[in-house]
């Protein structure tokens, strides 16, 4: 866990309202791992307060990249950044995707700008280990396919891939790859993750989620992120998330 | 030029004015990667009751207007935990621990008192008679005279520790409860604890909380705790510890002027976990740039 | 999509619930100027008294983290003046009109209305028992029951025409003013007024504000505002008019669903004089979207 | 009075935290005098909060410029405005310095900042009328001469023109130019214009001050700019002034 100023080096749009972020931020590269996050302060006064939650979504040399959607005020002003711009950013912060090689097949699940923490994910998975991303999105202006490869798509309005959710789309997927020995890592929505979590425990399938939760320190101390789990206890997702066995939890 | 930066809260000798708010750094584990916790004037852990809480169930904060909601409902580890895993923890780390106390009844005060006043390494109460996320234990105390009193009176009689009632700003006459606190023998009261505040989603039509209400904490309020504060300070001769808003050094002065002999950083230790160290090095500035060798010859120095 | 805009307030019947909060709007010379006034609910008149004030010395106001302080201590031109010039200016352009009174005696209250209740143009009295800012008239009442149930009985007794109530928000029982205001036969409620706060100069110990203390108004205080609306809602069968922080038309709809039957716009019309308008925009535009074609039927709509 | 975003032009540094600022703004052109002010909003969002008070300090073509200084957060955040930023103004606002023929010779007292206003009254002056600037700093880092002719200085620290106080130059200056019918124009720091009112009082000389206030509305709906007049009533700065008649105020 560190705090430090860093500069812009790029900040692109790749897909409708979506962007990805580049910052220099070598003293943090040897710690950071997949699945873990950043609490970013967008500006340097109280307007917004709170810092925003963020995933590790790539990591380039001395660089970590940000993928985001903007959704309100702190995102819009994170959007408007330009190169040599300063933000502050503190992490990193979380657990992580549990990545062993046991797994033949990982499936990657993304909704919306939950596919944000897969483009490192995938860097980190042994080569032995064979991987689909199924990337559920509402409309084709969505896509993209920043760190992605081996994509199969879904969408609500079916511009783009099956018409349907991303759960549908793994159905039909499991059919198609026939393999037993499945591990699926998924984040987005927590209607899909709450359905997602039916279908897995259903068919007894490995997997792991990211969550999110209104966040105001991101590491522990405001206890403001609870989430059940199993045992009826709240764990913190900033601490000991955000990353769960989806068996662990109540979503 | 050295400054003295120590200040007296009663009996209670403060390396520096700095404290850590309740219910802002937990029990110091995670905040110590960022503060030495043996360099500040001390911490006020997270309220511990007598029994472990699980607290409010989620959405339990969102972001107002230079403010946030928080309605964390005194989640805590309780006190055989506190005991056995936090204390050791802060003695280790060498800072002067507050113990932040909120029960359910006047006799949970009591006991907890009793039980914890044995531990050296706690060097004074505060009693949270004022928070507003809970239904009972908080604000039903605060926002009762009567209550404070008995409660003040009855941990008075457990311990010879320095007690600091914390004071809730839900009231007009914050002043009542000070003297009171005075009278039964407090050595210092707190002010502020949150102001109760509300938020919903236009579309849901749901509160954003799922406590529906929560404490309203941050910048956004820190010309009411002044206020508070100087109210106090107008008509009770305890020492204040203030709270409310403080961001950086320049607030924690103003505080001083006003009225406090401390202050604590609350909502602050989210956005920069830092802050309590960047207002040391400011304090010691403000005092060597305007020649100032005691920090507490500042305090009170209102002029009105 | 045709929109019904309008709202009742007891027997008063707005166009639209959007009113101009008192003192932030003067006497609607300026603002006509930015504002349609024919085309808003109504405009609530700076705080009238018996005499002219001259109101505190300067400095008079200051901005705090999303908000302002502000101690103007109820300047205005006086009653008679009022009658003579600022009526038939708000007559002419066909604005409803709300007179807001102030005063330092419960019989300067009813001396106010009674003089008042003769001029048609008139249309409600908003009896302010909640100004932090003056010794005499403001607080001393809104904080005193007793005074706020004399004050209403009182004023009842002089006028037929809808009498509002406008409740402190610095207590912790505002439940209470609204019970008390109904039963002596108030219509509705207006909540809030500003919060107390004070904001000093570190390096010349003065308080920003020479009133010392101001009232603190803005983006801030909507939290504490919409907490206010929310408990008197549940508990009292009063209209409610919403106050405090409104900026934009989302938050007057979280009034509105929150239990506020019409909401004022106060520090907004400093900021973005046209802030009304733009929020009338808002809501019908939020209306047609969700297919309400009342917005009477979103009020209280809250799910909790 | 009218609100209206505009663009920023330029907005180039001309001394030590001082800055002059142009904007587009055609629509207002026919309208703004000397004298006037503009309450301008540096951001879109609600920190800072209020409106911040400018004098117009010239007009070239269709646009206004403003000479500012960098006291705090909202004149650091104007001065971060590069062209083609939007900014918000409401304006012009107040009344204007009151120019006629009569005078022989005009005086321009500008404290530090206070000189802003001073261009544009200059350019506005009938070419019969003779007039000096008085510019005082504390320091010679502050001297700038944008929009000045016939300028004379004083400086605190002695490191410009006389080493005193503008009261001290404007002396000097009155015995230089032996002028009978003397018109000052003053705006600076209110201890200045204590001291001048003192001076012309006692020397009978016309003088018109702009006043400062802290202000929220600028166009007079807050009450919150008052000023005593010497019947001991209050005026608004905002409404009534900002520029009065030296004798009809206490300062
Ligand atoms: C561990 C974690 C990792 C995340 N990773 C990413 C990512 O890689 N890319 C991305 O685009 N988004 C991510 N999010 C969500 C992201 O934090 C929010 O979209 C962002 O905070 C919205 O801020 P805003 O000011 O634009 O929105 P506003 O709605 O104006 O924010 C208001 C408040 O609500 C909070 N908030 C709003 N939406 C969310 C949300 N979905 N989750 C948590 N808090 C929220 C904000 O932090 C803020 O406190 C992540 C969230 C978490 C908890
Ligand atoms: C009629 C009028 C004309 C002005 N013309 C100019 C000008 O041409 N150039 C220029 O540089 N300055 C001018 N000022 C002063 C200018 O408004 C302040 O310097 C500015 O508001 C400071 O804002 P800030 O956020 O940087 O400072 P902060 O100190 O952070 O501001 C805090 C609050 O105090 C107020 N404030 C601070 N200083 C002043 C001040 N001197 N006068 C009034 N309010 C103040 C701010 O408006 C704000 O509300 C003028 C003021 C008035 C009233
Ligand atoms: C998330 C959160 C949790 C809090 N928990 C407690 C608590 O357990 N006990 C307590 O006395 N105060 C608690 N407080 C109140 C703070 O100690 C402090 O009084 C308040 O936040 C005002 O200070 P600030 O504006 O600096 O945050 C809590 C505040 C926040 C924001
Ligand atoms: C400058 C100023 C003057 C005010 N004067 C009065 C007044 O004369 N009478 C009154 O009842 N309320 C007065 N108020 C309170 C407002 O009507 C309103 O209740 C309060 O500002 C909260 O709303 P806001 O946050 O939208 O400003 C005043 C507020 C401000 C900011
Ligand atoms: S966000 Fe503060 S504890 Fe998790
Ligand atoms: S600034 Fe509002 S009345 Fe002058």
């Amino acid at each position: 866990m560190l705090i430090k100023d860093v500069f812009v080096q790029s900040n692109q749009k790749i897909a409708e309202n979506t962007f990805l972020l580049k910052v220099n931020a070598e003293e943090y590269i040897p710690y950071v791992k997949p699945g873990q996050f950043f609490n970013i302060k967008v500006n340097n006064n109280s307007y917004p307060l709170l810092r925003r939650p963020f995933s590790i979504s790539d990591v380039e040399g001395d660089s970590i990249l940000f993928m985001y959607k903007v959704v309100g005020e702190g995102t819009r002003i994170l959007a408007n950044k330009v190169v040599g711009d300063q933000i502050n950013i503190l992490g990193p912060l979380g657990n992580q995707f549990s990545i062993n090689e046991s797994s033949n097949h990982v499936i990657l699940i993304g909704g919306g700008i939950g596919i944000a923490p897969f483009p490192y994910l995938i860097k980190q998975l042994p080569n032995s280990v064979k991987y689909s991303v199924l990337f559920g999105v509402r409309t084709e202006k969505e896509v993209h396919s920043y760190g992605l490869k081996n994509i199969l798509y879904s969408s609500d309005d079916g511009t783009v891939g099956i018409k349907g959710n991303t759960i549908e789309l793994l159905d039909i997927h499991l059919k198609q790859i026939a393999e037993k020995d499945v591990k699926i890592f998924a984040c987005g929505p927590n209607p899909m993750l709450k359905a997602l979590q039916e279908y897995t425990n259903n068919k007894n399938i490995e997997c792991e989620v990211s969550m999110e939760s209104a966040m105001a320190c991101g590491f522990g101390i405001c206890q403001g992120c609870p989430i059940e789990n199993k045992d009826n206890n709240y764990k913190l997702i900033c601490k000991d998330g955000p990353v769960f066995n989806i068996r662990d939890i109540m979503i | 030029m050295s400054v003295d930066l120590s200040v007296n809260i009663g009996s209670l000798k403060l390396k520096n004015p700095i404290l850590l708010a309740s219910g802002t750094v937990g029990y110091g584990n995670e905040i110590s990667e960022f503060v030495d916790l043996s360099k500040i004037g001390g911490i006020v852990t997270k309220s511990i009751s007598l029994k472990p809480r699980k607290g409010n169930p989620p959405q339990r904060i969102v972001e107002t207007s230079s403010g946030m909601l928080n309605a964390i409902g005194l989640a805590n580890v309780g006190l055989e935990l506190f005991i056995k895993e936090k204390i050791p923890f802060l003695k280790n780390l060498g800072s002067t621990l507050i113990c932040n106390i909120a029960a359910s009844s006047i006799e949970e005060y009591v006991e907890c008192v009793d039980i914890l006043d044995k531990e050296e390494t706690i060097k004074a109460f505060e009693i949270n008679v004022s928070c507003p996320n809970v239904k009972e234990g908080g604000l039903i105390f605060g926002n009762d005279v009567k209550a404070v009193a008995k409660i003040t009176e009855k941990v008075r009689g457990k311990t010879s520790k320095p007690i600091i009632i914390k004071l809730s700003p839900n009231n007009s006459n914050i002043v009542d409860y000070a003297k009171i606190a005075k009278q039964e023998g407090a050595d210092a009261v707190s002010a502020i604890n949150t102001l109760v505040g509300t938020s919903f989603d236009i579309y849901s039509k749901k509160p954003k909380i799922k406590n529906i209400t929560g404490g309203l904490s941050g910048p956004a309020i820190k010309p009411v705790a002044l206020a508070k504060v100087l109210e106090i300070s107008k008509e009770v001769d305890i020492p204040i510890i203030g709270i409310g808003g403080i961001m950086n050094w320049k607030d924690a002065v103003e505080f001083m002027i006003v009225g406090a002999s401390a202050f604590q950083i609350g909502t602050a230790n989210f956005i920069n976990p830092k802050a309590s160290m960047e207002i040391l090095d400011g304090i010691k500035k403000y005092c060597q740039e305007n020649t100032i060798s005691k920090i507490s010859d500042i305090i009170r120095t209102r002029k009105i």
